[in-house]
């Protein structure tokens, strides 16, 4: 079915993409021309949809947000910025301060974005990429943990 | 009684932490790295937290980032399991100064106990019998030539701060214990940072026995028998039986009741092992003891029935033991085999892995505590020990078939287990008849 | 003792018998059906034979393949297991006849207990209370009215051959009695092809307590004391346990002498089962016993630490009971849970199919008992029951909790298990408290 | 729905990269054009080349030898004759007899072709099938378990 010997370069090129990334499925769709790729998972944490595994364990927000590797490009073309460290987040320096930043703030890989408070020391978080905050995904006060993503950002 | 507690390790001791503790009542907070976020024994605690990486130093031992999940889920106490920072006076100090019950001996304890000099010196104090050896520590090799020459050789030169053999020589004469003292030394300083050593006599082909001992902080003290650890691969712990199958009841209860005397001497709380060298004259000598709970320990309670983590957290909760020693029966023969990932073939290599072939064994007589499951992987980040498989039989004997035909039963593939290598162990005529030491696997296989 | 048995049985009782004899050092022969040929089990026997398709009365049923699957492989003895041939007379005799020992007691005692009648005038012989009633069966429906009158309502019909609850029907007046005379003699004559009933007096709100003996060929008989089956859902056992828990010891004493005296009556061998009512006020009642193994032996093993298996195997082989009364120790607290292949939440409809999800329970007092494995496939030719969980503890509270933890811990999918239905019952105040009887589930869930 | 032997290279190329990559399923649009692959997950029943599984019960004979379900054509087009029950085979009705049937007799589905002793009841075994003898797969006096091949016979 596919046209050509291109397609079948795509598609394994496709694949090496997938496997590093731990991907278990694929769509695209480019108006009549659509692709799906689905890999069998690696073990249970991929998330097969298959109701009698074992659920992810409760993450300590209690959603079931996973844990992404680093800063990483997820569907939305969006950026991570994840805890590094596990904690309460802060989004001002006191009570009283402007937030460190809001959504549609332009951050630098310097620009601190929060604080997370652990063992009463109060860390000052990075943004560690370039780019508009599009989401922030905890709220103040909140107890993250580490690799929780806390803000998504928007690549410039 | 505790109401949540932190368990600051992981795989199957921080699942038999969290089964104390829902049988208890006590809700759980797991703290887990990346690499072990798939593991279902997370979904049995009430909450779980993502500490760090894979790296140990990032997430298990990796003080702040524990202290700070104990503070953000408000956990009032933390189990540390065994290994990891289980001994670290440091952690349990910080816990001690964060406001956080740290699951184990006071501060004090630990300090007196872990530092073998010390340790030693409160066993005299305590009427423990000692290896013959040096009062304090041997800063120059004429001082412990001298003292070679005092108490006859063969002796063995030690460091303060040494374990599973590291800063450890022997010597039979007066040139090789130059060159071993030398060679400890630096091999303590280059392990541990501390090149401090001391000098004993060396025990030749003795067993390694250790009794389990209890402690409230209401002036209680109790000990579940002991176990005997000979079985040991370069001195790491294969196989372990309680009892002891050469100790006579007399030579028993003297040896539990030695290690009652140096608990209560050192002021202890919680779970704690002495343990002891047994000679071939049956003299026991005092050589360390563990601050935590063991590897090991489900043989003391297959044969006295007593659930010991349900006691360190009762303990900790501030209860006092209230069951006497004559209600802890010594019942029958228990014997436990480490499962560990590595390849006997091929000198014990780690095999880390996926597990796609799982079947533990079961029936009579036989307990599991792993983590394990089909599908799990093993990460090679840490330790190779993946499961235990305990028995309980009314003798020694039914014990070692009981064994037979649950390793035979136990499948993980398609990673290499220790599995071939205990069975050989058990089907080994001395190892039958019980006539071992420490040496035994080392000389044999 | 035996030197190579065949196992005429399939699932987690061919496994538990293979196991026993696996310890004892006998050889073993598992036979099974086409649509079991794929469970692990068989592998741990020495040799296995396919004796038949998946259906029973082809395969498990069928006494001349079995017979012939013992001539060729050269088997001394068959261990029929529960179910099945386990308590059929006809296949007892056939194994004699053949010279092949059949595990279990001798085609008379058979006879003896297997008929209701016989056995309970066996019963009064032996000075064991049995249940008011006719001396012998009810031949018409004037008799039994007469019988009524004399003993008073409610009264019980049932069928010499009965069993699971057909041909009984209780009658609390003459009208019922009439009708529940006739309904119960036409039930019996389809079910087992032999309308004889009997008439008793009715026990209201009993719990059923069993005692487990074992006879030896020697003139020895021992009792492991009493097991509790009053958890029962339409005549079907769900969860067991021993002790007894409302039984004070002096009755206990007297109940499990009971079961002994008649036991000895029958010039019984092997392991027994002696079944009682216990009416509210602790009055106990014979109403039958089986001549086989139970499906709950182990909870009679885990207080005890005898494996019952094992004494079978060697009384069999000629060995006499080495051991006394005295050296049997009720030690703590054991629950059973049966784990069924079935749908609570849909009446408990049979759920057969693949397992791709498994992951037992472990730990400290845990035991399980079962032939599965992820990637099994449960048939639906077979019993729905396919793993139980027993545990003991010291208290029967931190046995329930023990139970809790290790049944949320048991995770079996995508087919449904009766795993929810023993944990609503765990956690029912009245089972809590002890305080329920062979009604208890019909009425409550 | 493949147009022409070019599709079928595709495809076959493309369950090829199937399996190397773990892929259970491959979906693929083209306007009208579809194509969705799936594969059986990657478990065991897939047949891995894996050491550690459980190995097939040893028969009674020893061999490795499966049962099969009744007379069936296997890939040689020759079909088993199994044993119908358990117990001791013997190819004549006595010692001193001849053979029931030797390689090269025609048998017809009545035609007797051994014996087998169950609870010393001597059983006539028929063929069930038409053809010719074309291997004897058991020895005279050998045990035998239900559904054991005991002829391969070629049809006719």
């Amino acid at each position: 079915m596919p046209k050509d010997n291109q397609d079948i370069k795509q598609i394994k090129e496709l694949i090496e993409i997938m496997k590093e990334n731990d991907l278990v499925e694929v769509n695209i769709e480019h108006g009549d021309n659509k692709l799906c790729l689905k890999r069998a998972s690696a073990h249970a944490m991929t998330g097969m949809p298959f109701m009698g595994m074992p659920m992810p364990p409760q993450s300590i927000n209690g959603s079931a947000q996973g844990v992404s590797d680093s800063a990483s490009a997820a569907d939305d073309g969006l950026i991570d910025i994840p805890s590094p460290i596990v904690g309460t987040f802060y989004e001002a320096p006191s009570p009283d301060s402007n937030h460190y930043v809001e959504i549609g703030t332009h951050v630098s890989p310097s620009s601190v974005v929060c604080i997370i408070e652990a063992m009463k020391v109060m860390n000052e978080i990075k943004a560690e990429v370039s780019g508009t905050i599009a989401r922030i995904l905890v709220s103040n006060g909140q107890a993250v943990e580490f690799g929780q993503p806390l803000f998504k950002v928007k690549p410039n | 009684m505790l109401s949540r507690v932190l368990v600051a390790n992981r795989g199957e001791i921080a699942l038999r932490v969290i089964r104390a503790c829902r049988e208890l009542g006590i809700e759980t907070v797991a703290v887990h790295s990346k690499a072990d976020s798939a593991f279902p024994y997370l979904d049995l605690a009430d909450e779980t937290v993502c500490i760090g990486p894979a790296d140990c130093a990032q997430s298990y031992l990796n003080i702040p980032r524990i202290i700070s999940a104990a503070e953000v889920t408000d956990a009032e106490a933390i189990h540390p399991g065994y290994g990891f920072l289980a001994e670290n006076i440091e952690f349990a100090q910080i816990c001690r100064d964060c406001g956080i019950l740290f699951i184990g001996p006071s501060v004090e304890a630990m300090q007196l106990l872990s530092d073998k000099v010390e340790a030693r010196k409160a066993a005299m104090r305590a009427k423990v019998p000692v290896v013959p050896g040096s009062e304090g520590t041997m800063d120059s090799v004429e001082e412990a030539l001298k003292l070679a020459e005092k108490i006859g050789y063969p002796v063995i030169v030690k460091a303060v701060a040494g374990g599973g053999g590291r800063g450890m020589r022997v010597a039979h004469n007066d040139i090789s214990l130059r060159n071993g003292y030398t060679a400890a030394k630096a091999e303590a300083q280059a392990a541990f940072g501390n090149g401090t050593v001391y000098l004993e006599k060396f025990i030749e082909e003795p067993r390694h026995v250790e009794v389990q001992v209890m402690a409230d902080n209401h002036g209680h003290a109790v000990h579940f028998y002991e176990r005997d650890c000979s079985v040991q691969r370069r001195h790491q712990k294969m196989i372990e039986e309680s009892p002891c199958p050469v100790l006579d009841q007399e030579t028993r209860i003297k040896l539990c009741d030695a290690a009652l005397r140096l608990i209560r001497e050192a002021k202890y709380s919680s779970a704690a092992t002495v343990e002891f060298l047994l000679d071939k004259n049956k003299n026991y000598y005092f050589i360390e003891a563990n601050t935590r709970i063991q590897v090991e320990h489900p043989v003391s309670e297959m044969v006295t029935g007593q659930d010991l983590i349900k006691w360190q957290l009762k303990i900790a909760g501030g209860q006092a033991i209230d069951i006497t020693q004559d209600d802890i029966k010594l019942n029958g023969v228990a014997i436990e085999c480490r499962i560990n990932a590595e390849d006997p073939s091929n000198n014990f290599a780690p095999c880390p892995g996926p597990i796609d072939q799982y079947m533990p064994p079961g029936g009579f007589g036989v307990r599991v505590d792993t983590h394990l499951h089909q599908g799990a992987k093993i990460s090679p980040h840490y330790d190779s020990m993946i499961a235990k498989v305990i028995v309980h039989q009314p003798t020694r004997k039914e014990a070692i078939a009981t064994m037979q035909r649950a390793l035979r039963e136990f499948k993980i593939g398609p990673i290499k287990t220790t599995i071939p290598a205990c069975q050989d162990i058990l089907s080994h005529n001395l190892f039958v008849k019980g006539e071992i030491d420490t040496g035994f696997i080392d000389r044999t296989f």
